[in-house]
């Protein structure tokens, strides 16, 4: 796998490499220009035909989105992870679609709850899993879940006991990261 | 003026059909619940859900025939059950049968089912449709063996008529068909469980795969229609059966035993199989209960 | 009898060239011979051995004194008159093949039968 | 009255004249060349008229130089020699004209010279009484013909004419040798002297046999017969059209006629072993070789050489076949029909192949539909010439085959083999031609000529039809009717404009007939078997006739001169009263309804008429079976003694066919499913009933007088059983309206074959009633259909849908069809069943009623598919604006539907007309009995409609009360408004079941309804097309091959008599 | 969506009746509850077990049915999204009345442990009158048995009356309806 990294570097300029969970699973960043190289790439000299997901991640602090591509080779059996960052206030990049078809479905996701537009896909703006959704993107971390639920759906005025379950979840998942 | 007292002892019929029909229903899915281990629904459980459809405040139509079908399919019911005597020359019980003979008995067995058919079709709904073709493809196959028994048994007694039927088979238990021409009465009964469309010949309502199958879009009082209409089928046809192959019956206990353990038999062979496709059916009603009924129709043939 | 034979010969000879020979001039060259042939055969029917010509000159006529011919002296007249005709029409079949020939010369420049099978089945 | 060597003489110096004078121009050419026909036709003419009018009693015979017989050449005139002159000139009037019309290949005066020279041959040839001189006259018309061959001066016309020659110089070598050898022999040219001189033991001698063979094969191979024939093909195909039909529609005819008269002197005696071997084998290569042809010319050269045959065929019949009486007499009119009919027909379709200019047949898609008096004169000549009645073809045809003395049954066996094998050419360049999808094609040129000719053949067929009347001394009212029917159809036909006009004076017709028919007390009286199927048949084509108006406008101005042709021929078959007459009706009915089937589809319409063909000869060949040495004409009744079990057979195989019954029901699907809407509910409900008949009429004056009786009908009700099933099977998966319908159709026609072989009085009766009862329901259905056809303009079902809404009264009609047709007890359906099978049960036939009554169960399966697919489900948005079928068509469903049921709950309505007819065939009783007034009771079992009907629709208003009193609110929701797994569909098209509806039972059932038949069929025809194809290649279009194909028939000849086969 | 070719557009009539022998059929009604089990969330796994042999819901006349034409009641099986409840407007809607709603989890009481989630509707009976609630996340069969329970009680005694109230205030059901259903794409009303 590290060999298949230096090969990587040789070529194109890796900005960061790291070591996944599993010995097979890496993780690199590019820049984002380079990306359709990278993917292409690997696509045709190294075996990673199977683009498994495409993912985003809002780093509001940094104001960037981080896209993921996940790639998975049925040959090595690896997984590669191409990161890039984009501009958060200017949420556009490429579509990957002429190198892996299969990413229609996920951009359309990303386009759908994140807001980044993949320019070249053309389903892009087709409805995902929300049917008519017209505010924020709601995956966005700027968006205030709670305030838009109780203004749209209304809150129960009763004697359930409201916890703060995202407090809860944070507190149980710094604990488990801390063991 | 017998004409009215006929009538009024066919409404008696017609209802006593009804009550029995509903409780064997009640009855087999009691002893379907028991062979699954539950306890099940009680035995009268067919009445109330009678009697909630009925009761319902609403319903849709979805046009003329539509609307029409479960009279249809009632009618085909009472139609069935009163063709055929339950006892044959008793003024109450042997019914209508007067008016025809079997062969009128086997045609008018398809008119509630053509009218369901027409309804299910009209409602528009796809499932709807769909069943009904199944039901006549099961149907081409369950009438081959069973109208080699039947015309075995015609030409073996020389009749058509269901009275002289019952009465040549009077006189001890070996003179029933189902022992005088045991292979055809093997087919003939074979016929009937896909006659009754239960297991392993339930394509037709396949519920849970077509929704419910013909009756999708009914609801309300056209359900209990339907509802009615098959129950008194159902005891029609059990009657028929026990006219053909179990001697009839010259009393009403009789006729309640015979025609229970016929339905009995249904029920039981129903819970231990699996459902065919309508293909499978069809193949296996033209293969082995054709051939084993064909036997005894070669015996009557060269007598 | 040898004229039977002889005629007989040539019929087969031009038969022969008929079935035979792929060149359109020689088969009808064949046709000729046939008809020779038939023309010869036509004329041994009439001929006696021993007799003359059937032709009556004016000397014989007054010689004799009287328009009667002493038609045993002569062979049959007939097939000789027939054999004229037949000459006469073999002579215009010819011509007209011939030209035919010619015709299909100028059409396909070829005077060989191969070249002409277009018409078949 | 003019002396024929005038002609012959006359003819001569024109044509010399016009040689030398030519330089006078253009006009004097053709005005000395038309004078000379106009001069030669009218005095050939005047003498065929002396002897037509009996003003010459004898026959003329010229001396020549005043010398007596047999010392001087003598032309001799009898009056088949007049009459044929008058058809040579006349076609050769014609060809010219269509000649120098066309542009006649340059130089005009040498051609005009040598058509002259040709005529001149010609009629010396037919005039004359000296064989040399005859010789001469052949050679003159050779030459002349070399000549005229070649004059198109191009590749093929050189190619033809230059293997004519050398053919034709082989043979005129025979000629003359024989001529001169017979001089030899006989010491005569004269043939009258001659034919005084030899008898038949000479020809024990073996000299004469060498002479006669020689001068006979020299004319045999002027003859084109089948070895020897590769040249005249060459010609048809290669010439100039005009020259082909004056040779093929003319000369031919005078070698034939000098072919037959020769060897009638010479007292040939194996004339008639010659003639059926080599005519035999000429008529039915050259029509089977012709299947494959693609070239239009060369395909009617293959049909002339084939005429040819059957003409020598029948020469040898009338010179040597021992005919006597009627039988030579027919033989004569045979021949004589045979030559006018091939003159007049083929030359006209020279013409027109001439003038439509294309070559190959596939190039001739749309010359028929798309000129429509060119069409007229096409189909003429192609009907006249396939032998469809009335034409003169037809008339030649029946005569031929029943002038055969009946030991010779194997001639008339292929004589009709290839007769069928005709039509299966023929129809399908008719076929081709009548298609419509060709771009707009037009023909060059006049078609006088051809008008000429098809007005002669009009006339021709008028003079076949009485001659056929008045010789076999048939009963005038079968002419009278046939004339009655044949105005009629002309009548309706010329008032063409207006399609509204047509459809009310062919009602009218039908109803004044009717009415005229009822008011016949006699009619009325004698109701038997055939005013039974005569009402069946009227009452059927009132009903459907009156169902045409709305369909009318898109019909062709022949739609209703057919459909009344159809329907008076069916009316003429139900009133026949020997087999010949049954015949003539029955081939009548089969060829109109091949005209009108075409008006629909072509391909089906050709597979019909090939099986109707089929059909009809194998009648005729049965027929003849029949027939004893003195009565050629059998009578039903009398038709009891001696017949033959294959007379039956063949017979039957004629109802078998229109009846569809398996394995002869390919024709049926696309014929009914593709013929005019306004046409298949006549062919469904009354046509195919003509099968009925016919079948009713073999069993019952047939079957019972020969052996095996029992084996043939049981067979019998085996056929119609499996048809039952099987073609109820196939309908299940038909996605077209009329194509169920039409299984469906010949599945009940199986129904009544099975009454019909029970040969009992039920059986008649539950088949009599059945075709009743058809005739109203699948009337009916067909009738809906025609009418949802023309407001969807499709019969695919699955393009249908929900039309409940839309049509609510034709759906409430075809549900009443459908549940009598299914035989659901209220309606009239069940009756015939309950019978069928109560005769069935009588008979203790199990496994047919096993199979009948599953057949029924089969059908449950489309007529639900019928309903579904066309009524119910979802209605599509482009038949949302659809109306109700037109108003007559409702009409006439609903008064069906009523029909039903009061049939349904009256059924003696049609059974006390079938009890009387029953009573006519022979029983005393119909099979069943009443029981009070309405209860039926067979031996097994009883039946009570009335009550049934009470009983049903009591209950149904009961349950109806019922239903109303207990209730719910009850709202009627729109069409998608339906629990679709709480999704909304978005269209009607996406939630209707429509497509494929048996599909699971396709699995189960795939190799039942395997188009084996079909496929079988189809293998076969394709199969004899690879080996006509391969075979054909027989004539290689190499000169040599066919000087030795001369060589080796002669050899052949002389080879067979050498062994002694004679 | 709203044409009238393909549905029938008219709003339900409100429903009066006073029925002789109320309470035998109101018994009878709730000795016989056909149910339409629509999955919206994870309760649906939870209906399975209940019909089959261990809890065995027909002892009750409990039975499922496969179509909401011939249903009495609408399980609505936890989560409801507002894709999701489109739907269920759309199946309850086409049930026959009487029906009854019976919400199952603690998703359709208040939205549960996705109460602030952008997508779940919180409080259901504003859009679907509901019955009875069965609380837990997931409540299992016994307690879905005791819901049932708790309905056939209510029936009986003529209290199950949420579909009368569906009708008689159906403008305000559908204003909060369209609320939160933005494009509203399906019929007036779903016959």
């Amino acid at each position: 796998m590290e060999d298949l990294i230096k090969r990587i570097e040789s070529i194109f300029k890796v900005l960061k490499k790291e070591r996944g969970k599993r010995d097979n699973l890496w993780i690199i960043e590019v820049e984002k220009d380079s990306l359709h190289a990278v993917l292409s790439y690997l696509k045709d000299n190294e075996s990673f035909k199977h683009l498994a997901l495409v993912s985003c991640v809002d780093w509001i602090e940094n104001n960037k989105f981080q896209l993921s591509y996940i790639l998975w080779s049925y040959q090595k059996r690896q997984n590669l992870i191409v990161k890039i960052f984009i501009d958060r206030d200017k949420p556009e990049f490429k579509t990957v679609l002429n190198l892996f078809p299969q990413a229609e479905i996920y951009e359309r996701e990303i386009r759908e709850l994140y807001g980044v537009s993949f320019e070249g896909n053309p389903t892009q703006n087709e409805d995902f899993v929300l049917e008519d959704w017209e505010e924020m993107p709601p995956m966005r971390r700027d968006f205030d879940t709670l305030k838009y639920s109780q203004e749209k759906y209304g809150d129960r005025d009763s004697e359930v006991q409201k916890t703060n379950i995202r407090k809860i979840i944070s507190d149980f998942t710094d604990e488990w990261r801390r063991k | 003026m017998w004409i009215w007292y006929k009538v009024l002892y066919a409404l008696i019929v017609v209802i006593g059909g009804l009550a029995y029909g509903l409780l064997l229903g009640g009855i087999s899915r009691k002893i379907t619940a028991r062979l699954q281990g539950r306890r099940g629904p009680s035995v009268f459980q067919n009445y109330i859900d009678l009697i909630k459809l009925i009761r319902k405040r609403t319903a849709i139509s979805h046009g003329v025939m539509f609307f029409l079908a479960p009279m249809f399919r009632l009618l085909g019911g009472i139609g069935v059950l009163l063709l055929v005597p339950i006892i044959a020359n008793n003024t109450a019980l042997s019914n209508f049968s007067f008016g025809g003979d079997l062969i009128v008995v086997l045609y008018f067995m398809v008119f509630g089912c053509l009218g369901m058919a027409l309804g299910a079709a009209d409602s528009g709904h796809p499932h709807s449709a769909l069943a009904p073709t199944r039901g006549l493809a099961q149907m081409a196959g369950y009438e081959l063996p069973f109208l080699l028994s039947v015309i075995g048994l015609a030409i073996a007694h020389n009749t058509v008529s269901l009275s002289n039927l019952v009465a040549a088979q009077q006189g001890g238990i070996l003179h029933w068909n189902l022992f005088q021409y045991p292979f055809l009465s093997i087919a003939g009964l074979i016929a009937m469980l896909g006659m009754y469309m239960a297991y392993p010949f339930s394509v037709v309502m396949a519920p849970q795969e077509i929704a419910v199958g013909p009756p999708t879009e009914y609801s309300s009082t056209f359900l209990s229609f339907m509802f009615t209409g098959r129950s008194i089928f159902g005891v029609g046809k059990y009657v028929l059966f026990m006219d053909l192959f179990l001697g009839g019956a010259t009393n009403l206990v009789e006729a309640f035993v015979k025609t229970f353990v016929l339905f009995l038999f249904v029920v039981f062979i129903s819970n231990v199989f699996p459902r065919y496709r309508t293909e499978q059916a069809v193949r296996f009603f033209w293969t082995y209960p054709l051939v084993i009924g064909l036997i005894d129709f070669i015996r009557i043939f060269i007598k | 009898m040898v004229f039977f034979a002889a005629s007989l010969l040539l019929i087969f000879i031009g038969l022969y060239a008929a079935l035979v020979k792929r060149n359109l001039i020689k088969i009808i060259i064949g046709l000729s011979i046939m008809d020779t042939g038939v023309n010869m055969l036509i004329i041994s029917l009439g001929f006696v051995k021993g007799r003359t010509a059937p032709i009556i000159s004016l000397k014989d006529l007054f010689k004799k004194g009287s328009l009667l011919v002493d038609v045993s002296k002569v062979v049959d007249p007939l097939p000789q008159a027939l054999v004229l005709t037949a000459i006469v029409i073999g002579v215009a079949v010819t011509a007209m093949a011939l030209s035919v020939v010619i015709r299909m010369y100028s059409v396909k420049k070829s005077i060989e039968i191969d070249d002409f099978k277009e018409l078949k089945w | 009255m003019v002396n024929p060597v005038v002609i012959i003489a006359v003819t001569l110096i024109a044509a010399f004249s016009i040689g030398i004078f030519q330089f006078l121009g253009k006009k004097f050419v053709r005005g000395v060349f038309w004078l000379t026909i106009l001069f030669d036709f009218t005095a050939i003419l005047s003498i065929a008229y002396g002897f037509l009018t009996k003003v010459i009693k004898a026959p003329i015979m010229v001396k020549i130089g005043g010398f007596p017989p047999p010392i001087g050449i003598n032309l001799y005139v009898d009056q088949l020699s007049a009459y044929l002159g008058v058809v040579v000139f006349f076609i050769g009037a014609m060809a010219a004209y269509h000649w120098i019309n066309r542009g006649i290949d340059d130089p005009e005066p040498k051609a005009l010279v040598l058509m002259l020279l040709l005529l001149l041959g010609s009629t010396g040839m037919i005039f004359t009484q000296d064989f040399f001189n005859l010789f001469v006259f052949i050679e003159i018309t050779s030459i002349a013909s070399y000549g005229l061959v070649a004059s198109k001066l191009d590749g093929f016309s050189l190619e033809a004419a230059f293997k004519y020659i050398v053919v034709g110089s082989i043979s005129s070598t025979f000629v003359l040798l024989g001529a001169v050898l017979l001089y030899k022999f006989a010491g005569s040219l004269n043939m009258l002297d001659i034919s005084n001189h030899i008898n038949k033991s000479m020809y024990s001698g073996g000299m004469l046999i060498i002479i006669s063979i020689m001068f006979l094969f020299g004319l045999l191979i002027e003859l084109e017969v089948f070895p020897m024939n590769g040249w005249a093909l060459d010609i048809y195909q290669g010439a100039n059209p005009a020259v082909v039909a004056i040779l093929a529609g003319g000369i031919v005819k005078g070698f034939y006629l000098v072919f037959v008269r020769s060897a009638n002197y010479l007292k040939f005696p194996y004339l008639l072993k010659i003639g059926i071997i080599f005519g035999l084998a000429t008529y039915l290569v050259s029509q089977f070789f012709a299947w494959k042809q693609k070239d239009i010319r060369r395909l009617f050269g293959y049909s002339s050489v084939g005429q040819l045959g059957l003409l020598i065929l029948a020469g040898a019949f009338y010179i040597n076949g021992n005919l006597t009486g009627f039988a030579k007499k027919y033989m004569l009119f045979a021949i004589i029909f045979f030559v006018l009919n091939h003159s007049f027909s083929k030359s006209t379709l020279f013409f027109l192949a001439d003038l439509f200019g294309k070559r190959n047949i596939e190039e001739w898609k749309g010359a028929i539909s798309q000129n429509k008096f060119f069409g007229f004169l096409f189909s003429s000549s192609v009907l006249s010439m396939a032998g469809a009645p009335p034409f003169l073809g037809f008339w030649a045809k029946l005569f031929f085959i029943l002038a055969i003395p009946r030991q010779y049954f194997y001639i008339v066996v292929l004589v009709l083999i290839g007769a069928a094998a005709e039509i299966l050419y023929y129809f399908n360049l008719y076929r081709i031609a009548s298609e419509n999808d060709g771009e707009v094609l037009d023909y060059k040129g006049s078609i006088i000529p051809s008008l000429f000719n098809v007005l002669v053949l009009l006339g021709l067929a008028v003079l076949g039809a009485y001659k056929f009347f008045t010789i076999t001394g048939m009963e005038i009212q079968n002419a009278k009717f046939l004339a009655f029917i044949t105005v009629s159809a002309i009548a309706v036909l010329i008032i063409g404009i207006s399609r509204i006009a047509q459809w009310i004076l062919a009602l009218g017709m039908l109803i004044s007939f009717s009415y005229h028919l009822i008011r016949n007390q006699n009619f009325v009286s004698v109701f038997n078997i055939q005013s039974f199927f005569v009402i069946l048949v009227l009452v059927g084509a009132v009903i459907f006739l009156f169902a045409t108006y709305p369909l009318s406008k898109k019909y062709s101005a022949s739609f209703y001169p057919l459909f009344i042709f159809t329907v008076f021929s069916m009316v003429g078959i139900s009133v026949a009263s020997n087999w010949i007459s049954l015949f003539i009706f029955w081939e009548l009915m089969s060829w109109s309804s091949y005209l009108l089937i075409n008006q629909g589809s072509k391909k089906p319409a050709w597979i019909y008429l090939v099986m109707s063909a089929i059909g009809g000869y194998s009648m005729l060949a049965g027929i003849k079976l029949l027939s004893t040495g003195s009565n050629l004409i059998p009578v039903f009744k009398a038709s009891a003694i001696a017949a033959p079990v294959w007379a039956a057979i063949l017979i039957f195989t004629a109802f078998l066919v229109k009846m569809g019954t398996a394995p002869l029901h390919i024709w049926a699907r696309d014929a009914y499913g593709e013929s005019p809407d306004g046409f298949t509910p006549l062919l469904s409900g009354v046509l195919s009933k003509m099968g009925v008949f016919g079948a009713i009429l073999t069993i019952v004056y047939l079957i019972p007088h020969i052996s095996h009786s029992n084996i043939i009908l049981y067979g019998l009700a085996w056929f119609g059983a499996l048809t039952a099933l099987f073609m109820a099977l196939l309908a299940v998966f038909q996605e077209d309206v009329k194509k169920i319908l039409a299984y469906s159709s010949i599945s009940q026609v199986g129904y009544i074959l099975i009454g019909i072989a029970l040969a009992t009085s039920l059986g008649y009766s539950a088949a009599l009633y059945h075709t009743v009862n058809h005739l109203i329901f699948k009337g009916l259905l067909f009738v809906a259909a025609a009418g949802i056809i023309y407001r969807t303009g499709t019969s695919y079902l699955p393009e249908m849908g929900g039309l409940i809404r839309r049509m609510p009264f034709t759906f409430l009609a075809f549900l009443m069809g459908i549940i009598t047709l299914a035989g659901i007890p209220p309606l009239s359906g069940f009756a015939g069943k309950w019978l069928l099978y109560s005769a069935l049960l009588e008979k203790r036939w199990m496994f047919i009623l096993l199979i009948a009554m599953f057949a029924s169960i089969v059908a449950f399966m489309y007529c639900y598919k019928l309903l579904h697919a066309i009524f119910l489900g979802q209605l599509r948005d482009k038949y949302r604006d659809t109306k109700e079928v037109p108003l007559p068509i409702v009409i006439i469903e609903l008064i069906l539907a009523g029909l039903t049921m009061a049939v349904g709950m009256k059924p003696s309505l049609i059974l006390r007309f079938s009890d009387k007819a029953i009573k006519t065939l022979g029983f005393s009783n119909p099979g069943y009995a009443y029981e009070g007034a309405h209860r039926i009771v067979s031996k097994f079992g009883y039946w009570n409609a009335y009550f049934m009907a009470v009983f049903a629709i009591g209950s149904f208003i009961i349950a109806l009360v019922l239903f109303f009193l207990v209730k719910a609110k009850i709202r009627k929701v729109g069409q998608l408004d339906i629990g679709y797994a709480g999704e909304v569909p978005d269209s009607p098209e996406s939630v209707h079941f429509g497509y494929d509806l048996y599909a699971h039972m396709r699995r189960a059932v795939r190799v039942f309804i395997y188009p084996h038949v079909e496929n079988s069929y189809r293998r076969i025809y394709q199969g004899l097309m690879a080996f006509v194809d391969y075979t054909r290649r027989f004539y290689t279009g190499d000169l040599n091959t066919y000087a030795l194909w001369v060589i080796i028939t002669l050899s052949f000849i002389f080879y067979i008599l050498y062994k002694g086969v004679f | 969506m709203k044409d009238n070719k393909y549905f029938l557009d008219d709003k339900p009539d409100k429903i009066s009746y006073s029925e002789v022998w109320q309470k035998f059929f109101n018994w009878a009604r709730a000795k016989s509850l056909w149910v339409v089990a629509y999955g919206t969330g994870c309760g649906s796994i939870e209906i399975p077990p209940m019909v089959t042999s261990r809890f065995d819901a027909e002892r009750f006349g409990v039975s499922t049915v496969g179509t909401p034409r011939q249903a009495d009641v609408l399980i609505i099986s936890g989560y409801l999204a507002v894709k999701t409840l489109k739907r269920v407007i759309r199946v309850y809607e086409q049930m026959q009345s009487p029906k009854y709603v019976v919400g199952l989890g603690a998703c359709t009481v208040n939205g549960g442990m996705y109460y602030d989630s952008y997508n779940t509707v919180n409080l259901v009976e504003l859009y679907i009158p509901i019955d009875v609630y069965v609380a837990g996340c997931m409540p299992r069969p016994e307690a879905i048995l005791a819901g049932f329970a708790q309905l056939m009680k209510k029936i009986k005694e003529g209290r199950a009356d949420g579909w009368k109230h569906y009708l008689d205030n159906f403008e305000q059901y559908r204003k909060n309806q369209e609320k939160i259903i933005k494009n509203w794409k399906i019929p007036n009303y779903n016959w």
